[in-house]
């Protein structure tokens, strides 16, 4: 058979989202590949230079809608260097305490959606049964599963829920053996090795140079972790490893991916036990009124006060489950942003797909992409 | 009648309406009475009760996969219509009946609609061959099972034909793949099947079943059972081996294109063929409807006993594929291929070795002797 | 310049129905015309014959369509067994998911998404529709055979949402494809789009189609 | 890395090409440089360990636009942040992505989006919009919708 171009989407069970993968096959084999994007663009950096910094909070949810949380507080801290506004620490540890669950929550969603691309039926509904209970302690907190609008410039936007650290010490007792029982069904079986080892091979100087972050660098053995390399919020006094695999390659990615949910759980008992002893504000009190300080109606008045604001621009880099992701926030002294500019790490890591997918089979490219972790929401923005 | 076969209870079925209906028109009452027409209805008859009880088995499997599926998967499966979700698959049938049935414009229509219902009618065939029980066969045929896997065989030429007319990419691929795999394992699949029939000594279906009355195959031949289901896995194009339908790479693989009742067909098919499997590792490997000799008559002896304890082991059988299904991932073309002519054909080779050198022997230690017959 | 001067594609919403042969199959000979091949004249005959017998065939299951027994078992089965489309758009592809998943098991309701719209009954819009996308989620409408359905699922699918000012977003679905069901929320909860498709089902019982 | 050692490191290289090293909050700092060099001062960064572009991006500042890249280093464990002022009339700049490959993607959406033309980009076509878009939406001249104005006529065919 001569080679031919395939469309793999927009509509397509491996894209798990809104892109198009094009493929050159020669028979079974991948000769080239050209990922097309963008069925999903909202033009969120536009329509965030007509919001109030509040609001852009909102449109942070949707942006990735797996990973809501790491989204808002990487808008939050460049918000806040952009408006030189401090937080309070309970409302960092907030902060933290909901990213780290977010990890969770997002790798188990692409453990479900990964196992179902090699073909294991199973697994999906245990992935989601379990991330069903971390949205459970999102929603008794602010009150949705998926899109939270949580964060405040300046703080959060509520304090927990009384009893909210015993029923999160408990789903945290539940997720522990399980991640056994994943690497069970998984790594238990000699067809996942078949299938995964040595497939989509992508080494540690390819992944600087293509731009590649997250699980897929540290599964390449390189040690790079925002929360460690340039701690942000207060990841600095938490006690955690970072995930590391050496295989470059899908499996490396899997492992890589299961120990950062174990770590993550390590994170969250001593965030836990922390909020259980540190009462105190979550929201900062010199906001300007039009930012929405607690208890203070936000009306017209409210806006004169912009003025008063100087100017400034605020970069911030967080390491978002699926890898780092950055922000810039440009503010001319208005209640809008002039300008933001999100940096999607899975963009990059899209874009590279050339480097790790030419050579294998067709049957190879659900896992690999699996493996990449593709969340079309921030690719698109 | 001492016995109830399928054969007589069709029988009487069409003797009881030509009577009835030579007694509505006494004028052609000898006529209609006749012993010939009479045969001649109840082959009519035969051939209906076959196809509705294949169709209704393979309907009630569909059940049984998605209620068992469910339960592997901490959830509950078809629940909302009838009992249990038990007329579920009657709703999808008669709602794909009545689906409008689109044929794409660039398709060749001669294959695009012979080669899912030729698909269909072999499967349905492979029903007049196989026995359920002892009676329940559409007669003695010495070879009935080389005729059943010769029918078996059929069908990559269908998928093929279907695939290639659908004139879709991943159709394409899907059907190619479908049509390596399954003649890939036709060969272990059939050197298995040798290993039964050479401790057998037959190959009717029957006649191997009643070989199986001092004990099961599946002990002595474990090595041909293996082969076996893994060959069966393949030839039903089930998980770990459904590499043609694999839904992550090839959308819904060679029936893509196939909406309404063909898509239907296909379905069913698939579930006669998956059925046919489990009844042919029930009847090579597992006794067919006898029970051991340990088990108390009582429950071997009630009226349609054989069937019913049939039955039982085929939905058994079944639902170890259904675990198969729930519990591994998919293999790679290649890895297939390779399993297949590296592996299962050296290993059918040894079953058929390990047959031979139990004819010579005659007994083995936990199994018992075999039966003189054979020889 | 502004986002309005931007064309909307050009989409269809009318119904996906094959172009019927109307022309008329071509003079057989008359007598004592130049004699055709006995082929010819079944051919011909044949061409002539198939357009009748599909148009009595098409009047008998219309009638058959319409009998008093047919009806409300084909009814009853078409809202029993609603297969949607298996895609994600955005958010609410998430929640879709986590419809099928153990804890609300969507298929209970005998709802199994399917890849290829040539065996889906129902085609879930859930999440933003770009202008991008517009096309393709019409072609994807158009390959779904008859009877169809489509439901609306979310605020940006209702109505373009929190992005409805932006100029890549066509503000709600219902511009495209016809809308039989809209579901609020942003994402609807898992019991939201359940209730839809239960909501659809009682449409379908209604309307006695 | 501060901003004065980053100053200091690229300064007898690169010469006027350099404009400014600010101190930048969460990054080594800010180089300022002029844009028809830009292409000496990326391979600099580069030697210096900066090796892996993470994003560029575009700001309309309505009288000028400007353009911004983001490296990191991994044996500094530091952003740098580079920008350079484009002319408003004809934003264009020497491409990245002979320095850094990852720079394809970020340079076909910033030109996309902020309508800076990237020279020598090997494959520079549209990539998030629709081909043949004809519009630059992050411009400040490009207005969003009024919800009022909402009303899409859509041509029933």
């Amino acid at each position: 058979m001569s080679e031919m171009w395939i469309n793999m989407g927009p509509q397509h069970p491996m894209t798990h989202g809104l892109w198009n993968l094009r493929v050159r096959l020669d028979g079974e084999l991948i000769k080239d590949v050209d990922p097309e994007v963008g069925y999903l663009h909202r033009g969120i950096e536009k329509i965030s230079e007509d919001r109030h910094y509040n609001e852009v909070i909102t449109l942070m949810d949707r942006c990735c809608y797996v990973a809501g949380f790491a989204w808002e507080h990487l808008y939050t801290i460049a918000a806040e260097r952009a408006l030189h506004i401090t937080p309070p620490e309970r409302a960092e540890y907030l902060r933290v305490l909901s990213d780290e669950f977010q990890r969770i929550a997002s790798h188990l969603m692409w453990y479900a959606a990964f196992v179902q691309d090699i073909g294991l039926m199973s697994p999906f509904l245990y992935g989601m049964r379990d991330r069903d209970l971390i949205l459970d302690l999102y929603q008794s907190y602010t009150g949705a599963r998926m899109t939270y609008e949580y964060f405040r410039v300046g703080g959060v936007r509520s304090d927990l829920p009384p009893g909210f650290t015993d029923q999160a010490r408990k789903v945290l007792d539940w997720l522990t053996p399980r991640f056994n029982e994943y690497d069970q069904l998984c790594l238990g079986s000699d067809i996942f090795h078949k299938r995964c080892d040595n497939l989509g091979v992508l080494k540690a100087n390819d992944c600087v140079t293509h731009g590649v972050t997250g699980p897929m660098i540290r599964s390449a053995g390189l040690k790079r972790d925002l929360r460690k390399d340039r701690p942000y919020s207060v990841y600095r006094q938490l006690d955690f490893d970072v995930a590391l695999a050496d295989s470059a390659d899908v499996t490396g990615r899997y492992l890589v991916r299961m120990e950062e949910m174990r770590q993550s759980v390590r994170i969250l008992r001593q965030v836990v036990d922390w909020l259980d002893h540190h009462p105190g504000p979550v929201i900062a009190e010199e906001l300007p009124r039009w930012l929405g300080a607690p208890y203070a109606p936000v009306g017209k008045e409210g806006y004169l006060l912009k003025r008063h604001y100087p100017k400034g621009v605020g970069f911030s880099a967080v390491e978002e489950p699926h890898g780092e992701a950055q922000a810039y926030v440009v503010n001319e002294g208005g209640e809008h942003p002039y300008r933001v500019k999100f940096r999607s790490p899975v963009f990059a890591n899209i874009s590279a797909a050339r480097q790790y997918m030419v050579g294998y089979r067709v049957a190879d490219i659900p896992p690999i992409m699996g493996s990449v972790d593709v969340c079309v929401g921030e690719v698109d923005r | 009648m001492s016995t109830v076969t399928l054969y007589s209870v069709s029988y009487d079925i069409a003797s009881l309406i030509l009577h009835i209906l030579g007694f509505i028109i006494p004028p052609a009452n000898a006529a209609l009475t006749n012993g010939n027409v009479i045969t001649g209805l109840a082959v009519l008859v035969f051939g209906v009760i076959l196809l509705a009880a294949s169709m209704l088995n393979t309907i009630l499997l569909i059940w049984w996969e998605r209620k068992l599926l469910g339960r592997i998967m901490d959830r509950r499966g078809a629940m909302h219509v009838g009992y249990a979700g038990l007329l579920q698959n009657f709703a999808d049938g008669f709602k794909l009946f009545r689906k409008t049935t689109v044929q794409p414009r660039e398709a060749d229509a001669l294959g695009f609609f012979s080669g899912p219902t030729a698909y269909m009618v072999t499967s349905f065939l492979l029903f007049g061959i196989l026995p359920i029980s002892s009676g329940w066969n559409s007669g003695i045929l010495p070879l009935s099972l080389l005729l059943a896997l010769a029918i078996f065989s059929f069908a990559p030429l269908f998928i093929f034909v279907s695939a290639w007319s659908s004139n879709n990419k991943y159709s394409l691929m899907g059907g190619m793949r479908s049509a390596a795999q399954m003649i890939a394992y036709e060969v272990p699949l059939l050197l298995a099947v040798v290993a039964v029939v050479i401790v057998a000594g037959s190959f009717d279906l029957t006649t191997i079943v009643y070989e199986q009355q001092n004990y099961w195959f599946w002990g002595p031949l474990f090595v041909a059972l293996i082969v076996f289901v893994a060959g069966m896995l393949a030839e039903m194009e089930r998980i770990p081996f459904d590499l043609p339908e694999a839904e992550a790479e090839l959308v819904e693989g060679w029936n893509t294109e196939y909406g309404g009742m063909l898509f239907a067909f296909f379905m069913l098919a698939d579930y006669l063929r998956a059925l046919v499997g489990s009844i042919l590792v029930v009847l090579l490997f597992l006794g067919g409807w006898t029970m051991p000799s340990w088990v108390p008559s009582a429950a071997t002896s009630f009226p349609l006993a054989g069937i019913f304890w049939f039955m039982v082991k085929t939905y058994i059988v079944f639902g170890l594929f259904v675990w198969v299904r729930a519990s591994l991932p998919r293999v790679r073309t290649d890895q297939l291929l390779r399993v297949g002519w590296n592996r299962m054909i050296p290993l059918s080779l040894l079953s058929v070795f390990l047959a031979a050198l139990l004819v010579t022997v005659k007994c083995v230690w936990p199994f018992g002797c075999i039966p003189s017959a054979g020889t | 310049m502004g986002g309005l001067t931007m064309a909307a594609p050009a989409v269809s919403t009318a119904k996906a129905s094959a172009p019927v042969e109307t022309s008329l199959p071509p003079e057989l000979p008359m007598a004592g015309e130049p004699a055709v091949p006995f082929v010819e004249i079944e051919a011909l005959r044949a061409q002539q014959f198939i357009p009748a017998a599909k148009e009595a065939l098409g009047a008998l299951l219309a009638e058959q369509g319409q009998s008093k027994l047919i009806r409300p078992v084909f009814n009853w089965a078409g809202r029993n067994s609603l297969f949607p489309l298996h895609w994600g758009l955005a958010c609410c592809a998430i929640e879709f998911a986590s419809a099928f998943g153990a804890r609300w098991d969507a298929e209970r309701f005998g709802v199994v998404p399917r890849s290829s719209p040539r065996q889906c009954d129902l085609m879930i819009v859930n999440g933003t529709v770009t202008w991008k996308v517009a096309h393709k989620l019409v072609t994807l409408y158009e390959q779904m055979p008859e009877p169809k359905w489509v439901i609306a699922m979310g605020n940006c699918a209702t109505g373009g949402g929190p992005f409805r000012t932006a100029y890549s977003v066509v503000p709600g679905v219902d511009k495209l494809v016809p809308v039989d069901v809209y579901i609020a929320g942003c994402p609807p909860r898992p019991e939201a789009m359940l209730d839809g498709i239960l909501r659809l089902e009682q449409l379908i019982r209604d309307r006695k189609e | 890395m501060e901003a004065e050692e980053l100053s200091r490191a690229l300064a007898p290289a690169l010469g006027d090409r350099l404009t400014a090293v600010e101190p930048f909050p969460g990054t080594a700092g800010r180089v300022r440089f002029r844009p028809d060099g830009a292409l000496d001062v990326f391979r600099r960064i580069h030697e210096l360990g900066f090796t892996h572009l993470s994003t560029v991006g575009g700001i309309d500042w309505v009288d000028h636009r400007e353009v911004f890249y983001v490296a990191w280093s991994d044996a500094l464990k530091q952003y740098v942040f580079l920008s350079t002022d484009l002319p408003a009339d004809s934003p264009h700049i020497e491409s990245a992505t002979s320095v850094w490959p990852s720079a394809d993607w970020h340079e076909r959406e910033t030109w996309e989006f902020v309508g800076i033309t990237f020279d020598h980009h090997p494959d520079l076509r549209h990539l998030l919009m629709p081909d043949g878009y004809a519009f630059h939406p992050l411009l400040r001249s490009f207005k969003l919708h009024e919800p009022e104005e909402l009303e899409v006529k859509v041509r029933h065919v």
